[in-house]
């Protein structure tokens, strides 16, 4: 993650032309590219196992949306405090949790991070640093504050990063956590992933507002808007607001303009989307956007590409393989370990 | 006539209300263009347009709360949850606000929220549950739980119809599961009465929702073993049936209470209670309830099956009540 | 409410000096100076009640703050619906419930609008268009959008007004009301009082927003600002809020700047607000202000204000008389009427 | 040895774990400069500064909210609702994020909400109301009601040593009204274990909160009439000292149930279900639930009075128990 270039090789002359690349380290830059690659892989198996009926339940797809999960969890450091939620697949695998946990998790394993006892990515992990969320939405985002109260209060300079969706930003709980974050000044961040979509409700349907961002005034606290297919633009507006949580200056809301690319959900056909919206969205996708910069930069090309395919396909199989060898459940001990 | 479903009995209930009375209408998350996550409302918007079909942003509370306004102006609003467990968000409205009002002031809040509850579909902790309880110790509000086609259908014109706050706990395994001829006639379940599913002479099994179904299948069973099962299928917790339950445990002398909801807390409680304190002359033998283990519910299928009351642990429990 | 003036009568010289008084019909402008007083004579009856002994319980005083009901309710038509909160005592003065109601709920009569159920001023009328509150604050605010909403399905062009404190504006349900009746554009107007304190919290303890107004734009409606011991400015900004409701324009957040004068309630000595704020806005009391107002214009003197003074005084007087003489609940039937 | 109140031990309880543990803190609304809108915590800002007893905004949701945040990352939080009425706004937050977390995904959860509840101080429907009930059948929380000043102060240190979310339910009518003397050890009350009140032979009277000490006057006006009656003080209802229940109910044969919340859904329908279930043998009569009407808890004295069960309903009620 450093911020000073390391001496460019032969293939960096091209990158002259991006200023904004050049002041990033080459293997900082194609970390970015292989964790969305790694995202999509995951996110392309999970569906395919599906398709297999090997699932307990259905899945949600965060195609199209990994640099707003990707570049904002490459601003943290390792002992700081992810709260993803469903669409935030890249965070997980970006904050260092293998992929065989997700796995497990999705197959309803007894040795996968709930057991078996709560499905999807619906799980979190204290050793990786990451809280899991409830289906309620909106519910995280007080709880994440509570993780950042924890910190200042221990004078840690650690940070929570979270995130919500157009249509969850209209629970009561975005207004009382963001508020009561602002108010106490925690080291937290918000990110609004507006995806236009909140099932099959379009984003006139959720608020009057002429955007999101506009509600961090509301809270006394820092707003920034952002591409949310850009996945250095994600990591830079998530890194200034992590410094300045870090620094106690308090939370910021992050508006990042992004595009459910599927369905809500797996039995969803999404029909009432219109089809121009996923054709103009399908030309933005994040992962295609940063290739084709990193290409044009000479960060990028076939070989790179297909190397970094294999390693990761060879990665999302291994997982895959550990996953499925896992044992399921028996639902014993169930009750005994419903309280600590 | 044809068959149809439980959800499409639902369906034809709320349809047929939104026809007759102007003030009904229908309103929650997706429940227009997509025609609610189960499709219960589908094809609504295109017959009664918004606002009458009224998608809403992502906020229960709003909803709830929007209903109680509604209602004490007149209006006779039909909220959906998405899911049951999504209530907690409204929770505040639904006990405080609804519940209390008329008995404070006096307007009537003539509202009905949907719940789609249940288990057996491997939605793990937030998509399974089966809140009613929370709900029956709130005077004020009403409590129904259909377990057929025709009930579907009755309840919810019942429910429409009745100038309190009802809250209808709809079994989203029963959904498609369940397949009955209805006649056209204006069904109408009256609230507050119990329904004899099954007559039987050695022990009565006192259920709602999904159990009466497990609970006709175990008494098939042990009829087969010479065990003759009366089941009693509530329909309403809020008002209860008093006398249907104390009669059949007059008839039978043992009963056993089944509900899909944990056991701690959950109804059955109340239900053992009260035959504890006037039925217990006609009690020959414990008041059992079959109900969830009391944990969270979970998702995988190993799980959520040795969590949840099945066929097994109703017979077996029946079984050991007819031999105590 | 007449917008033009009639003709003056001879007092009337020094009027021409008040540009913004001139505008308006003399009996329009004593009848708020008169309803504040009732207001405020209704106020001080029911803190003697208590302090004779006579309240069931506490009570909570709007001494200060008459401007913000008094004028906002005065912009409504009879068929408006208010929703008032317990320092809203005005409102339900001016909307037209005869004070004997609030006294007979204040002490528990069998005959007042809640049987002795409920306390306080925490009583609604349908037959004076007056919601209950309950007690959670922030729950009236989807409540009175639910009733602007039935106006609007309905065609009527009622417009439904309610009030939320600094402190209940931190509440989930105000963020999940008010951008419902942006979405819909609901004919509905919320007062925000911001009087500075929230029991014992003080606003710096509610939020870090500069105030509260610029939460309107979050939720795409329409904001205002008003000094809220100016009655007047309270009657105007309100009215063109309802004007606009009324026509299909949707929903305004008022933010009234004022200051709650007593404690919390009645038992509360409020020793945590710094006496020099209170010593500032004495100065500022609503109907001190609106009265040199008037007297400067030649709209009062010292003969009206006695008049009104005893009519007022003659009216809380019978109403007091009636109510007292009403009968105590005996607590049957109690059981019959919970539901309709 | 002088003589502490209630809600002094329950500040004493506090204050101590404040002293014995950095990670605990004490958090709400008015809790800080107010010291509480009833002084529980009064001294404690003085004392401990800001923002270890930290004032929050008005908002419910977020208060329990950071408190599970906070108790995930190790903190000890302590919460005050300011009546345990306006614990619907952090519902949420306690049924679904608190107690689900540990059984979901492993970590633990040490918090403490404090509810103060109870009527008999003609509060009406908003701060009065006795909530537990709704709690009690939530798998993943704790609740406790202690009844007496020293488990006022045991309870509330055994609640924050848990490494569980602990309702822990305070009286206010019993706040200031209840004095005793308190030992100067470190004062544990442990949680699942009720308390034998008053020992008696011909009826066991099962109560909490204050229904303990109403309980307690009834069973000494009833000796005099040569009724012998044995009080249990369940202090915790989740745990719930299933053993201590079913030994009294073996010794007496005879059981009455107190709660002062109302009595459809109230707590004591479990506890007489289980009774029913698993003391049914030892049972002679039937088992009689004593509660508050169902209904909204009304404001003016003459209907909180008929609302709420007294002495005398008990009395009657243990009587008619024992005459069976
Ligand atoms: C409080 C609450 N209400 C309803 C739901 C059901 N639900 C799950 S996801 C969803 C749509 C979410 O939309 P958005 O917040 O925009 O997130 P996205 O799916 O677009 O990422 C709904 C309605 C829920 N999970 N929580
Ligand atoms: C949801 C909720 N939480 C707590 C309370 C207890 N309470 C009653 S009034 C009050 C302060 C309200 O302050 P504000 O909203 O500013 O109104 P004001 O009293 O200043 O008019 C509090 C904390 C409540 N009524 N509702
Ligand atoms: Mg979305
Ligand atoms: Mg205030």
């Amino acid at each position: 993650m450093g911020k000073t270039r390391r001496s460019p090789d032969g293939k960096a002359s091209g990158r002259k032309e991006d200023a904004a690349l050049a002041a990033y380290d080459e293997m900082f830059l194609l970390g970015l590219y292989r964790d969305m690659a790694r995202t999509r892989a995951l996110d392309d198996r999970i569906e395919a196992l599906y398709k297999q009926g090997k699932l307990v339940a259905g899945c949600y797809s965060s195609r199209g949306q990994e640099a707003c999960s990707v570049g904002s969890t490459a601003s943290l450091r390792p002992d700081d405090v992810i709260g993803p939620m469903i669409r935030n697949l890249g965070s997980i695998v970006r904050h260092g949790v293998p992929l065989t946990l997700v796995l497990r998790n999705y197959l309803g394993r007894a040795t996968g991070p709930t057991k078996g006892r709560d499905g999807s990515s619906h799980f979190g992990s204290l050793q990786h640093n990451m809280l899991g969320p409830i289906s309620m939405l909106g519910a995280l985002i007080p709880v994440c504050a509570g993780a950042a109260l924890a910190f200042q209060m221990r004078g840690e300079d650690r940070v929570a990063l979270t995130w919500i969706g157009d249509g969850g930003s209209n629970v009561g709980d975005f207004h009382e956590g963001l508020n009561f974050a602002g108010v106490l000044k925690l080291p937290m961040v918000l990110i609004l992933e507006n995806n236009k979509w909140a099932y099959s409700t379009p984003i006139e349907y959720q608020t009057a507002a002429k955007n999101f961002v506009c509600r961090a005034e509301g809270y006394g606290i820092r707003g920034a808007t952002v591409d949310g297919n850009d996945v250095l633009a994600m990591y830079e507006v998530t890194r200034e607001a992590v410094d300045r949580a870090r620094a106690g200056e308090g939370p910021t809301l992050i508006e990042a303009d992004t595009m459910r690319m599927r369905g809500h959900a797996i039995h969803d056909d999404a029909k009432y989307v219109p089809e121009e919206m996923f054709e103009t969205w399908e030309q933005r996708d994040p992962i295609l956007l940063f290739s084709q910069r990193l290409r044009a930069a000479g960060l990028l090309d076939d070989d790179t590409v297909a190397k970094i395919r294999q390693e990761v396909r060879a990665e999302v199989d291994e997982a895959t393989e550990d996953a499925t060898a896992q044992p399921l459940p028996d639902g014993k001990g169930e009750i005994d370990e419903v309280y600590a | 006539m044809s068959k149809i479903t439980y959800i499409g009995a639902l369906r034809e209930g709320m349809r047929e209300e939104l026809l007759r009375d102007e003030s009904v209408f229908c309103i929650g998350e997706d429940i227009g263009t997509y025609g609610g996550a189960f499709r219960a409302t589908q094809g609504f918007l295109e017959e009664f347009g918004r606002p009458r079909i009224l998608d809403t942003p992502l906020s229960e509370s709003a909803i709830i709360g929007a209903c109680v306004g509604a209602a004490i102006m007149g209006m006779r609003p039909v909220a959906e949850m998405q899911f049951a467990d999504f209530v907690t968000g409204g929770f505040n409205m639904l006990v405080n606000f609804a519940a209390k009002v008329h008995y404070r002031w006096g307007p009537s809040v003539p509202m009905v929220v949907r719940l789609p509850c249940g288990g057996g579909t491997r939605g793990g902790p937030f998509h399974t549950t089966n809140p009613e309880a929370w709900f029956t110790r709130v005077p004020g509000l009403k409590v129904v739980a259909p377990a057929t086609v025709r009930d579907a259908k009755g309840l919810i014109k019942a429910a429409i119809r009745d100038d309190n706050p009802v809250l209808y706990f709809e079994h989203k395994y029963l959904y498609r599961r369940l397949k009955d001829e209805l006649p056209d006639e204006d069904l109408i379940t009256p609230i507050g009465k119990a329904r004899l599913a099954r007559e039987g002479n050695d022990v009565s099994l006192i259920a709602y929702g999904s159990m009466v179904h497990y609970g006709g299948q175990a008494a098939a069973e042990l009829e087969q073993a010479g065990i003759s099962v009366e089941v009693l299928d509530l329909r309403s917790l809020v008002p209860l049936d008093e006398e249907a339950i104390l009669a059949t445990v007059a008839k039978t002398n043992r009963v056993v209470i089944a509900h899909e909801d944990t056991k701690t807390g959950g109804f059955g409680g109340e239900i053992a209670a009260r035959i504890a304190e006037l039925g217990f002359e006609h009690l020959d033998a414990p008041i059992r309830r079959v109900a969830s283990i009391d944990t969270p519910v979970p998702h995988a299928p190993q799980l959520e099956d040795a969590f949840m009351p099945g066929v097994e642990d109703l017979k077996q429990a029946l079984k050991e009540t007819v031999e105590y």
